[in-house]
């Protein structure tokens, strides 16, 4: 397939009906709803179900419900609507049930903003809700990425049973970029063996989140963390660019990591040895790797639109062994390419006055 | 090579349709492209504005803090972009909406009547394509024919029988802006 | 803790009831008397009776029922609290050959659900609520709830219910009656043997409805609570017929005429 | 008046009364002298009579479906669900 | 005042009457049910305000009307209610009003069970809900310290304008132990200035968390994240016991801690160099001691009712100095002493061995 | 954006018209022709009218308007998307002197506040509504509503709303008007002239029935959205009359004795 | 007829052209060759003839509140309000 | 010196109170006290226990898994805390609900027919009390007068006019239990 001049929301929304969607349900809001409504015209004609729900509380147990069923499905929104699908979600964590759910983040805290921003990274790679549970989370930086990411994240939710959230800043949601769409898969052919399809002959199938014995509760758990850690050993994926022989590191994901791009290889052009990595998965974070690079810069900088959130899991990544200083936007404001390259070199000078120490 | 663009004006003056045709001729053309709007707080009844950026590397930033080039539509626009435009950048003016005049000297200005001439060619709506004519003439990343290709390409369905007049447009912006650079 | 009926007949006998099929043979949680049993069994005879037990997905709430699923031989899940119509909307969405049916309590469907249940029957989803009014929160240990009658005395209304600080109970059957997309609302109780035979019928009816596509469909059961009421479980029927219905007059709040002819 | 019988399941009552209370025969009582093994004294037949009726009525009553009913088998026709 | 067997539960909701509590709204979850058929009491009694919501999501936004009125008032819930107030939350920390909200923690994730459990850590202490800002979070361990920690949350909400989360687990709710109550505290005398109360004569007072330009809403997070800043430099609060000359560091909080606590005097009866740290505020985290205690000792050990929460702040406290291992246990499951005691034996002998190498 | 009316009569006149004094003198960020000016307006009127200026809180909804707030000279405050009943029970429990009033949107009363509303109505809460029912998500640009009429396109249902996905569309006045709390519940239109000044008392009615502490009042104004609509603002207003009013009848849904006689 | 005339804010106008449709006399039309500080086309009273009757049905419709009405001082009874 | 117990029975046989009465009593007493319900699974018509932790030192866990005293009412909660009672414990068996004994030989019995006892005195919700004077009998921790005081400070309002028999109940648990050990 050629390219083709997409939006983002638009993209990832065509790009899980390529994926094989099988069902939305969402409720407006910006800067996502050209998901929804891309989605309210395309699932129609495919005949497929497409439902807008009467607040993102009732989109998310529906999706809850139709993934019970066994089908193909998924939800958007944005930071107040995810931050409401709190409960649902972590009933779907508590069902080991395979479902996609976009975040294009915006920002906040409250009714905020509907600009730009990544201020939702705690609540996406913390937990779902309450209780112990990671949703795997994606972070595209283009609408390219938007695209893959939402076909990756189908794949990932089914080969762990588990939930996957794409995790977009509006700007990706709202830009328009050449992308490529992948060819159209078919849906589902059967439904999985635990599906809620009617008992028919066989024993009946339930899905729940209730353990009220606190053993059971914590095997559930137990499972959970089990299936976490093979994720964290096999699914860390990331972008890295510029990384040899560098004495500061960037870390940036999703806007924040494309500009930062610029900003580094403006600081390559001024001779700076610096290196950029892109968390692509937000859980799991890409821990390793970092570490591994830790071992042999001198420091590294953190950039994001918040006040500093994936930082905690640099510096634990990092631990301790090189200083990680932190350059943020909040509130809905983007960075510019310059207000990044001055934070590197700002982090490069210190970097290097401790080398002529 | 990176360019950046800015459009910007009313609401229902067509800048988001200009923008996007400039990011499709971009593409076409072979180069990395990126368009944004703003959707931010003027959305209600105020001004609508993009950015475009073309470049021959993946381009960081869509969002500019100084264009390159600005085509401003109204006051407020130009009131906003006028002093953000790059040294050297490049920006067009709607002197039919916009009674001031830059006065930069640091860059180049093209005070062109998009709205008057689009009354004379026959309809208000084409000012945004007299524009980007007149920005083609003195901007040459994006060929003539490449925009009125992608014109073809993405002109809405119901708008189809537009598309003579639509090709006028840009050659009459272009013509205007020839002559206004020529003096 | 399977139960071991036997249902070979004496001598000389026949059978007339037993278990039904849709029913799981184990014994249940909840307290004596308390009439979530008689739903639960209503419901699973006229499983029996249609004959859709194959295809049934019961969506159990958040309450004292919210082990609902784990005492029907079908399909079935656990909502969160409140929102056990928009689990079986989705469920119900992706196979609409499938009967879902969520049995809701007072405290689920009345409150916090509030918002789910009225969409639910607006867009006529075709689904079958059985929606459990014993005038209390039950599983939580006794809280008023939206349907507590006025001067009820309650652990979050010690002194009783008062209508200034807590307005007055909510009848949700008149309110969904009221909607475009439902199909069937009628209220029955379960406070004696003829209300019960009653409300069987009523709830065959509903799944009709719902297997003839015809809309949304809720039967809305009067119900007791000796635990939290605290009285014996026959007194607590006698507070259902003396107390809750004259405040939630039973009868057919919205029956169109499609599932009439049925 | 048909004759009839009820079996009542003692593990699953849980001695709530209800069905001796509803019997029109009044041949249910509760046995005050029996825990079950779920700590409740249960109801049982006592119906040295014959005078069950097999009229189901306590079946209908009872929350918990320890009740199976048994009819003399009639001429006519049969029913096999409760309510 | 004498010492009373007190519930848990019910010592918060009276410790909040004396506090001058105006206003609860809440709605009943196990197991914090107790707070609030207390107030529906005791409140109504005393003429104050007790409205049982039809939702959390009403509840919290009650209470975000209730705030906005200048009234000091509260909510309480547990985890799932809590993960439902999270947009709520999340307008209360964009609009700087001073609330204090309960969660009595119970196992999940999703429906659960209604034991102990710590599982809400991230939830409280990361954000609250989306957007960049923390509540201060205050962990009692024990029904002393509940009520305690319940006077201290409205002197620092109204300190500071800022939410203040009390997270205590199920069995802090649930237990009788002899505490003290404070004396009763009069009612706010006036209602702040900035509190919508009728404009009257003054110009009119408004309280909204939108800043839709990007600049503005960034302003008004760099001030919570200045306010952050001086609440980490002052309110950080926490117990040690054994601290001086010790090989291992325990920390743990609330429950866990003080079951830690009979751990550690056990291990020490045995000889073992062992202390405890016991957060007393979850946010602002104690990370300057426990960086401080890290320097002298050979490794710490947390100890949680989680999979491993807190541990984060732990490994950035300590900053990759010494090892940090972990203890936990899920779902509603309550550590034993006993088990706590080996975990301490296990990382102790390991810390030996590496002196002993 | 401060506007500059004089109010100086020309010679020999008087004025019979100005800005209502509630009203701030700024612009609003409504569309052109978009009656949400005309219903703050009519609000801004009663309060003048009623005197009660000093002591109202207003509650602005997330939607086109809010930013309602802004535009009165009262105290105000922005509540979450269908909170706002919540939020002003939270102020009126606080002190039931002041004159508390909830400004919202369709989809945000009907669809995500459907629970709150409800029950604010219920409890009997001494709030006024009122209720913008544009039937479209004007705010996010154009999509459906609960209340989008049957075949109206949207940018969610670009075919015309259809029953059979997305059910018939809910009418909020005739439900909450079932509900036992509710004191003064009526729809109006802001369509043309006469209508507007219908719409005027009855928000005269819905505050007063406020402050005699009656229960819960609501004016429902059909009100239109030429934006999103994509049609003219006069236009605009003849689709609400023809195709709106037919659906959504105008006309007391409830209004209690106590109201009747104020 | 009482006479009466308007002032319309002209940077308050948004152009939506209602008033120019309610106005009983036809006084009022849309300036199509003024653009104001926002970009509309403005509304204008037009009255060579005194015809503006002050019956302030413009300022009714008119969802902007642009409109001030007056009316010659009559003898009897007046109105601040519009609706 | 920490000492733990254990209640378990039905719900209404008023465990929880029995142990709640012991809190009280050591709390009095001048210890550190703690007690705790399960609000477990068995909440609903199931069996219903607590915890009473006694001691001179602060109480880490309020909740005990070897308990040293387990007053046990019925027959699930004797299977469930016999085998859990720690070596050198005490356990008392409501006999009259029990069929079972217990087979182990590092613990201490106590084998009262509370229940019938509780019917010779004349109400059937004496039975807690009972079981709770036989353990005072054989755990001397708290003195039978310190209970009795708790006794009348928490009885429900409702119930005063019984305050007799309660004490009633509790003496003649600690009788039975004297001639029991005695045996
Ligand atoms: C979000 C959430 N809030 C509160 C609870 C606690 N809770 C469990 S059941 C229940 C109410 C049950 O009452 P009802 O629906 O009337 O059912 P009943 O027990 O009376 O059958 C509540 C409030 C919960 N589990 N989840
Ligand atoms: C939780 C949440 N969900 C969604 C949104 C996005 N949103 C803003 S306004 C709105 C609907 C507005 O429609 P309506 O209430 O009818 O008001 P109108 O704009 O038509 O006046 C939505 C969905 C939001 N801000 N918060
Ligand atoms: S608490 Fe009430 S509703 Fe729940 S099982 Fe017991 S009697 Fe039934
Ligand atoms: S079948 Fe009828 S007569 Fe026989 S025991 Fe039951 S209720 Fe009584
Ligand atoms: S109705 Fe059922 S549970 Fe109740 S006493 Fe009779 S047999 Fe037992
Ligand atoms: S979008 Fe519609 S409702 Fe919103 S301001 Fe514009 S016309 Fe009014
Ligand atoms: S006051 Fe009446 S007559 Fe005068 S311009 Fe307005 S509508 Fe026309
Ligand atoms: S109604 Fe108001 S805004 Fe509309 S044209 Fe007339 S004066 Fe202008
Ligand atoms: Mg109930
Ligand atoms: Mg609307």
């Amino acid at each position: 397939m050629a390219k083709e001049m997409l939006k983002g929301n638009n993209a990832i929304a065509e790009a899980a009906v390529r994926a094989g969607l099988e069902a939305y349900f969402g409720y407006p809001i910006t800067p996502q709803t050209e998901l929804l409504e891309y989605l309210s015209k395309r699932l129609v004609e495919l005949n497929r179900v497409f439902l807008q729900a009467e607040s993102e509380v009732a989109a998310i147990n529906m999706v809850y419900g139709a993934a019970c069923a066994g089908a193909r499905v998924m939800t958007s929104s944005s930071s107040p609507g995810i931050s409401l699908m709190q409960e649902g979600l972590s009933y779907i964590a508590g069902s080991e049930l395979p479902v996609v759910i976009v975040d294009i983040m915006r920002g906040g805290p409250g009714l905020g903003n509907i600009l730009p921003s990544q201020g939702d990274y705690f609540q996406v790679t913390r937990s779902a809700g309450h209780g112990d549970f990671h949703p795997i989370v994606l972070a595209p930086s283009s609408v390219q990425e938007a695209i893959d990411f939402t076909i990756l994240a189908f794949e990932l939710a089914e080969k762990y049973r588990h939930m996957v959230l794409l995790a977009a800043d509006g700007q990706i949601g709202q830009m328009m970029e050449p992308a490529e769409l992948p060819p159209m898969r078919p849906l589902m052919e059967k439904r999985p063996d635990w599906a809620l399809t009617g008992a028919g002959d066989r024993p009946p199938n339930i899905i729940s989140s209730i353990f009220l014995v606190a053993e059971e509760m914590e095997n559930y758990n137990k499972m959970i963390q089990n299936k976490l850690k093979v994720i964290r050993a096999n699914e860390q994926r990331w972008d890295e660019i510029y990384t040899e022989d560098i004495d500061l590191l960037v870390v940036g994901y999703g806007t924040a990591g494309r500009i930062a791009l610029t900003a580094v290889e403006e600081a390559r052009e001024e001779g700076m040895k610096v290196g950029l990595l892109r968390p692509q998965t937000l859980y799991p974070f890409p821990d390793d790797r970092i570490s591994e690079l830790a071992d042999y810069v001198d420091s590294v900088l953190v950039v994001e639109m918040n006040a500093g959130q994936m930082l905690d899991d640099v510096r634990l990544a990092v631990g301790g062994q090189v200083p990680v200083s932190f350059f943020g936007r909040m509130g809905g404001v983007v960075p510019m390419p310059d207000e990044i390259y001055n934070a590197i070199k700002e982090a490069y000078t210190k970097t290097t006055a401790h080398k002529a120490a | 090579m990176i360019e950046s663009f800015l459009f910007s004006g009313f609401g229902g003056q067509g800048v988001m349709f200009a923008g996007q045709l400039l990011a499709y001729a971009g593409m076409d053309t072979g180069l990395e492209t990126t368009w944004i709007p703003s959707y931010g707080p003027e959305m209600r009844g105020g001004t609508a504005h993009c950015f475009v950026v073309l470049s021959d590397k993946p381009i960081g930033s869509p969002l500019v803090r100084n264009p390159k080039t600005a085509l401003v539509f109204n006051n407020p626009s130009f009131e906003k972009y006028d002093p953000l435009i790059k040294t050297g950048g490049l920006l067009i003016v709607n002197s039919s909406m916009i009674v001031q005049s830059s006065n930069r000297t640091d860059i180049t200005t093209l005070n062109i009547p998009a709205t008057s001439l689009a009354d004379e060619l026959g309809s208000l709506r084409v000012a945004n394509l007299i524009m980007l004519g007149a920005m083609l003439a003195a901007n040459h990343i994006i060929r003539p024919e490449d925009l009125k290709q992608a014109l073809a390409d993405h002109i809405p369905a119901h708008h189809t029988d537009m598309l003579g007049m639509n090709y006028a447009a840009v050659d009459l912006g272009m013509e205007h802006a020839v002559q206004v650079l020529a003096r | 803790m399977e139960s071991t009926t036997s249902i070979i007949p004496p001598e000389g006998m026949q059978l007339v009831y037993e278990r039904p099929k849709a029913l799981v043979d184990v014994h249940t949680h909840y307290c004596p008397g308390c009439t979530h049993g008689v739903a639960h069994r209503l419901l699973a005879e006229a499983i029996d009776e249609l004959g859709v037990r194959e295809k049934t997905i019961l969506v159990a709430p958040v309450g004292c029922s919210v082990f609902a699923y784990a005492y029907f031989n079908t399909d079935g899940c656990e909502a969160a609290h409140g929102r056990a119509p928009a689990m079986a909307t989705g469920i119900k969405r992706i196979d609409p050959s499938r009967v879902v049916v969520t049995y809701q309590g007072d405290g689920d469907l009345a409150a916090i659900g509030t918002a789910e249940i009225i969409h639910a029957a607006a867009r006529g989803e075709c689904i079958t609520t059985l929606f459990i009014n014993n005038a209390i929160y039950g599983m939580t240990g006794g809280q008023m709830a939206p349907t507590t009658l006025l001067g009820q005395k309650t652990k979050s209304s010690p002194m009783g219910r008062d209508a200034k600080i807590a307005g007055l109970p909510i009848r949700m059957s008149e309110v969904l009656a009221t909607l475009p997309g439902s199909a069937y609302i009628v209220r029955r109780s379960l406070h004696d043997v003829n209300n019960i035979r009653k409300a069987k019928k009523a709830i065959v009816t509903a799944l009709k409805a719902q297997i003839n596509g015809l809309g949304f469909s809720m039967v809305e059961l009067l119900s007791s609570c000796p635990t939290n009421w605290g009285i014996p479980a026959d007194k607590a029927l006698e507070w259902v017929e003396e107390n809750m219905v004259p405040y939630y007059p039973l009868g057919d709040y919205k029956v169109i005429e499609a599932v009439k002819s049925l | 008046m048909a004759k009839g019988t009820i079996i009542i399941d003692q593990d699953c009552c849980k001695g709530c009364g209800l069905c001796p209370t509803v019997c029109p025969q009044h041949v249910i009582t509760m046995e005050e002298n029996l825990l079950n093994e779920k700590g409740y004294h249960p109801a049982v037949l006592v119906d040295p009579d014959g005078q069950c009726t097999g009229c189901a009525v306590c079946a209908v009553i009872c929350p918990d479906v320890c009740i199976t009913v048994f009819r003399e088998v009639p001429a006519q026709r049969r029913s096999k669900t409760a309510a």
